[in-house]
């Protein structure tokens, strides 16, 4: 058996080696993504067309169908999680039926995100028959970003003092005036973070909509609702699968870093929105 | 006149007379919100129902060849636990070790820079993954182990376990942080060894949050499509032998991900990778629910 | 204090949703082809140059074989791309559309070896030698008189057209099973990148993605050999040759199918051989 | 302000338990604690008293080097446990805490039962399973503990009422066999009659080993102290012997401090 001091030195050293080894791995990862991106990212990348499949030319649509994708999605999200959060605040009488909510939007969080796109192909693709459309893929995108949006928010409205309540009510105001006037002031930045939030996640998905919503090649901007986008994640799929041809690879990595650095902005805004918006209560 | 009461928060006193535009917009987004989870399971089962309820479809056999009319899906469901266990066996131990440095480190400023790169590759998108995984681990694999293709199960359950890293990492280290001083200091002044008190105290007060995140990180890695399907090599065969993970294989994700497209809407194919989805939706489902039961029993009250 | 946020969120979601429903109003004209990665390169140039000059546009999607005939099938395309025919299974699930499918080329699917195997002399297989690999029974090269390495045998997706066709000269039957596959890829820029990853690799990749990584073998035929050249293409003496093909509806739009005339026009065939094919109208 | 004079007015010669030689502590950029050079006597109990913030617990928990466990804390100086350097002169720092003992203001039982929260210290040491009981046994009747807990030594620790709470953490810390017990206010959060049980135990306690132990509460420090050590300001003010302390030679502001009035140091 070993010594007591032979054992806690053993460890110490057990969780150096395996700091060193995730710092290496984080290093690796930064430093790759960093390294290769930089040497394909310039203005012309961003803002010029893909020719000859992706590996010549830049990202122009692909960036625009992105956005264009993350932006609707986060239009259709708005409203329905705004509502729900408000119900899970203000209208549950019981907490049996609010936990049993709460339980129904957490596990949209756990649904793997593969699982939406079949899930757009069978129901919009094939039922309704919408074809390949970019309107799928922000719908998945929104149900996939319901939780973490409904969720911030409903934090939000749940930290606001009682009192509040009470003090707009014995003013006369009526409940729906309560609400307007105190508590969506006050759960806005709930509702701005979570979204945020949310989109950073979003734009980086590929599973959900490389059925549903994007195509290879000769996408511009969409001109109806029926049309498929091309978007960075597929570009980066369709890029990676070539991955010996140096060309593709680079504008691969390139596509990747600008990726990264919008997850980056959204995760940013959101940070700032927390600290920006959040109400200054002296209580 | 509205009945208001002054004390909102016994909410059930107050009574309205009638609904009000804005409460029936509240119910309807809750009422919608919480049926779409209805709708893609519902979606799901009435989809694989063909497959569930056909004979001679040979689900539990070792063959997928839909061009024979042989949809084993053993193969895949080996697949993806192999898989799992390899991130798991290497992303745990890593994850919590690292943790456990970070949460005792004296230095605020290694703990801020490293939490905040925790931060970063947690939002780096799983086909950045995919990418790193296509153009330098497996081609790492396939020369550390003189492999002709470095597309193997190997390399998939180390891409997945850097993508879990972060989460088990930042996870961990929450619950290990949250762990009150107090108990730290009544035990270093028992004279105890940095070793004892993590040992005995620490860790097993976190213990439920570990876990916890655990389940999260395992649940995520299930579900991942992208990652692995670039570098799973795709094959519908259990590796021979039984765990040689040198060899190329297929996960339910990355069948999906490689054959929802070019299955005929309404086929039996079809059908078959439906059932697989929801077998993997039941999966993740479990490990998010048990997780998140674990989360909220506040280990500290024990 | 918060009324102006909110008023711009509120002024934010109503601008962009009526931007929505307003280009969900205009009507859409675009043609969308989608389908076999093969076919794709040539559609793509092709569809490149059309709209550079006419202005419509097209959209050119990838997926297999499979899937362009599916989205043709479910009119959720305008043009399917294959690189192989109609399976009868296929017609039969939709037996009140007429499919008419074109040829726009000619292509060859390569069996190809990695570069390092090809320098090691094996530069020649017959197709029963092929079988025999796919079917698992060879394992090693230095069967083949090449080094004493195993064979790294790369499959193709079922539904990809390269593959129907690769099988059904090799194994007699386009939906063969290879019981010796090792590794099972999806599209040509794929299955070439695996390849020039490995050093003993064999394959089946499509004319236009041999380069130096990726060799071609000749066939035996007996005593003598065919080398995969378009030449040998050509006059149709390479056996594991194809048409390229672009499938249409019957109920075609008229913009579908002054595209498809382009494709067959002396320019449009242009974009064949710069896709590294062969044009069907010499 | 001029350094502090440090004679212990009416303390008898005695072998001295801690002495410390020019210490000092930082938090950050402050300093809770200036150049201290002082000597504490063995046995007995000696209290630390001072206003809020005059450094009377990071000296406290200077003395077995707890504090270093919290970022930004540093030190100078050495503090030396019965003529061994508190740094250098233990194997490590781990036998240093082992031989100081602390008992900390809010009693802080591990989640496991009684009997385990006793043996926490010796947890890895090699004991048989008769020499554990029998530590148990000796631990708990020391801190006086045995007859309230004898039958149910198997039942979580959480079960207990604070006051015995706070006495099972010196059965605890009793269990690994220290010379020295530092306790950080260990009555301020029971209520008064287990206070009063605790300075029955801490006076009952004071023949074998060296207390030495921080507390707000003037009246006790005259109860239960032998030695009293003023503090303002992270500087010693005055220390000596209870009697001392509390008469009309101690210094005005010792004085004005002890009578509980208003101190402005």
């Amino acid at each position: 058996m070993l010594s007591r001091t032979v054992k806690n030195t053993l460890f110490a050293s057990a969780l150096r080696i395996a700091l060193f080894i995730s710092l290496a791995i984080l290093i690796f990862l930064i430093g790759a993504i960093l390294l290769e991106g930089f040497k394909a990212l310039s203005p012309s990348f961003i803002v010029s067309e893909a020719r000859d499949f992706g590996a010549a030319g830049g990202i122009r649509y692909q960036l625009l169908g992105s956005l264009i994708l993350i932006i609707v999605a986060a239009v259709l999200v708005v409203p329905f999680a705004l509502g729900t959060a408000l119900y899970r605040s203000e209208y549950v009488t019981s907490e049996k039926l609010g936990r049993c909510i709460d339980l129904t939007i957490f596990s949209l969080n756990g649904i793997p995100s593969i699982t939406y796109g079949l899930f757009g192909l069978i129901v919009f693709v094939n039922i309704l028959g919408m074809g390949v459309s970019w309107l799928i893929g922000s719908i998945l995108l929104a149900i996939m970003i319901l939780p973490t949006v409904t969720v911030s928010t409903h934090q939000a409205m749940r930290a606001i003092p009682n009192i509040y309540r009470e003090s707009a009510l014995a003013l006369g105001l009526t409940r729906a005036e309560m609400v307007r006037k105190v508590i969506l002031p006050q759960s806005l930045h709930g509702l701005v973070t979570g979204l945020l939030i949310g989109l950073a996640r979003a734009i980086g998905e590929t599973a959900p909509i490389m059925f549903v919503a994007t195509a290879f090649s000769g996408v511009t901007w969409p001109q109806s609702i029926y049309e498929p986008v091309s978007t960075l994640p597929t570009h980066i799929l369709a890029l990676a699968q070539q991955a010996t041809n140096p060309d593709a690879l680079r504008n691969a990595w390139g596509a990747s870093l600008s990726l990264i650095i919008i997850v980056m902005i959204l995760s940013g805004l959101a940070f700032i929105a927390r600290r920006k918006l959040e109400p200054q209560r002296s209580m | 006149m509205n009945q208001i009461s002054l004390n909102p928060r016994l909410r059930t006193d107050i009574t309205f007379p009638k609904w009000n535009g804005l409460k029936s917009y509240a119910v309807g987004s809750a009422l919608f919100s919480s049926t779409i989870i209805m709708l893609i399971l519902g979606t799901l089962l009435i989809q694989s129902h063909p497959a569930l309820f056909a004979n001679d479809l040979n689900l539990l056999s070792e063959v997928w060849d839909p061009a024979g009319g042989q949809y084993g899906i053993i193969p895949m469901i080996f697949g993806t636990l192999i898989i799992m266990s390899i991130a798991m066996i290497i992303a745990l131990p890593l994850g919590v070790l690292s943790a456990i440095y970070i949460a005792e480190t004296r230095s605020d400023r290694l703990k801020h820079i490293l939490k905040s790169s925790l931060e970063v590759l947690a939002g780096i998108p799983s086909i950045v993954y995919g990418l790193i995984g296509v153009a330098y681990l497996s081609i790492w694999v396939a020369e550390g182990f003189e492999l002709q293709t470095g597309r193997v199960i190997l390399t998939a359950g180390l891409l997945l376990a850097l993508m879990i890293l972060p989460t088990i990492m930042t996870l961990s280290e929450d619950a290990i942080s949250s762990v009150p001083r107090a108990y730290r200091e009544n035990a270093a002044s028992l004279g105890l060894y940095h070793y004892e008190i993590i040992k005995d105290i620490v860790l097993p007060a976190a213990k439920a949050d570990i876990a916890g995140a655990a389940l999260l990180a395992l649940g995520r890695a299930l579900g991942e499509t992208m990652a692995v399907m670039l570098v799973i090599g795709s094959l519908d065969r259990l590796p021979s032998p039984l765990f040689n993970v040198l060899a190329s294989s297929q996960t339910i994700t990355s069948k999906l991900g490689r054959e929802i497209a070019e299955s005929a809407f309404g086929s039996t194919h079809f059908s078959v990778l439906v059932l697989m989805s929801l077998i993997l939706v039941a999966f993740t489902l479990i490990l998010t629910i048990a997780a998140q039961k674990l989360f909220t029993k506040d280990p500290h009250n024990a | 204090m918060f009324s102006r946020p909110i008023k711009l969120t509120l002024g934010t979601w109503t601008l962009t949703a009526a931007l929505t429903l307003l280009s969900a109003c205009s009507s859409p004209s675009t043609i969308s082809v989608s389908g076999s990665s093969t076919v794709l390169p040539v559609v793509s140039r092709a569809a490149q140059a059309y709209s550079d000059t006419t202005g419509q546009r097209i959209i050119v999607n990838s997926g297999g074989s499979g899937v362009g005939f599916n989205q043709l099938a479910e009119s959720k395309s305008d043009i399917g791309m294959m690189s192989r025919d109609i399976t009868d299974k296929e017609k039969a699930q939709y037996p009140d559309s007429q499919f008419t499918p074109v040829a726009i080329g000619i292509d060859a699917v390569i069996p190809v070896v990695s570069s390092e195997i090809y320098e090691a002399g094996v530069t020649a297989l017959s197709l029963a030698d092929i079988a025999a690999v796919y079917k698992g029974e060879v394992d090693n090269w230095s069967t083949f008189g090449g080094p004493d390495k195993e064979i790294l045998v790369i499959d193709k997706e079922a539904s990809r057209g390269t593959r129907h066709t690769f099988m059904k000269a090799v194994m007699g039957s386009s939906t063969a099973k290879a019981a010796g596959a090792d590794l099972v890829l999806g599209a040509n820029n794929e299955e070439q990148t695996a390849m020039a990853q490995s050093d003993a690799a064999i394959g089946m990749i499509s004319l236009a993605w041999m380069n130096d990584d990726v060799r071609g073998l000749s066939i035996k035929d007996g005593a003598s050999l065919i080398d995969p050249n378009l030449k040998t293409i050509a006059d149709g003496n390479y056996p594991i040759a194809r048409e390229l093909i672009i499938v249409i509806r019957d109920d075609i739009s008229s913009e579908a199918q002054k595209f498809v005339d382009y494709i067959l026009s002396p320019e449009g065939q242009t974009f064949v051989e710069t896709s590294g094919y062969i044009k069907i109208n010499p | 302000m001029p350094k502090p004079e440090l004679k212990l007015v009416g303390v008898e010669t005695q072998t001295s338990a801690v002495s410390l030689k020019g210490f000092q502590a930082w938090f950050g950029e402050t300093c809770v604690v200036q150049d201290m050079t002082l000597e504490l006597p063995a046995n007995g109990v000696t209290c630390i008293v001072g206003p809020s913030g005059s450094g009377k617990s990071t000296l406290l928990r200077g003395l077995n080097r707890i504090n270093e466990d919290i970022s930004g804390y540093a030190m100078k100086g050495q503090v030396l446990i019965q003529d061994s350097c508190a740094k250098d002169g233990f194997k490590d720092i781990t036998e240093l805490r082992a031989k100081v003992g602390m008992v900390f203001q809010r009693p802080c039982v591990f989640p496991c039962s009684i009997k385990d929260n006793v043996l926490f210290g010796v947890k890895n040491k090699r004991l048989s399973k008769l020499e554990r009981a029998a530590l148990v046994e000796e631990s708990l009747k020391s801190a006086a503990l045995w007859k309230e807990v004898a039958h149910r030594l198997d039942s979580p620790a959480s079960t207990l009422s604070l006051g015995q709470q706070q006495r099972l953490c010196i059965a605890r810390t009793l269990a690994v066999k220290p010379d020295i017990l530092l306790l950080d206010e260990p009555t301020a959060s029971v209520d008064p009659t287990s206070a009063r049980a605790l300075e029955t135990l801490i006076k009952n306690l004071k023949d074998d080993y060296t207390i030495i132990m921080v507390t707000h509460d003037i009246r006790q420090t005259r109860r239960i102290a032998d030695n009293v050590l003023f503090l303002c300001d992270g500087q010693v003010i005055e220390m000596g012997s209870t009697d001392h302390m509390f008469s009309k030679t101690a210094k005005p502001k010792t004085k004005t401090y002890l009578s509980e009035e208003f101190c402005d140091c």
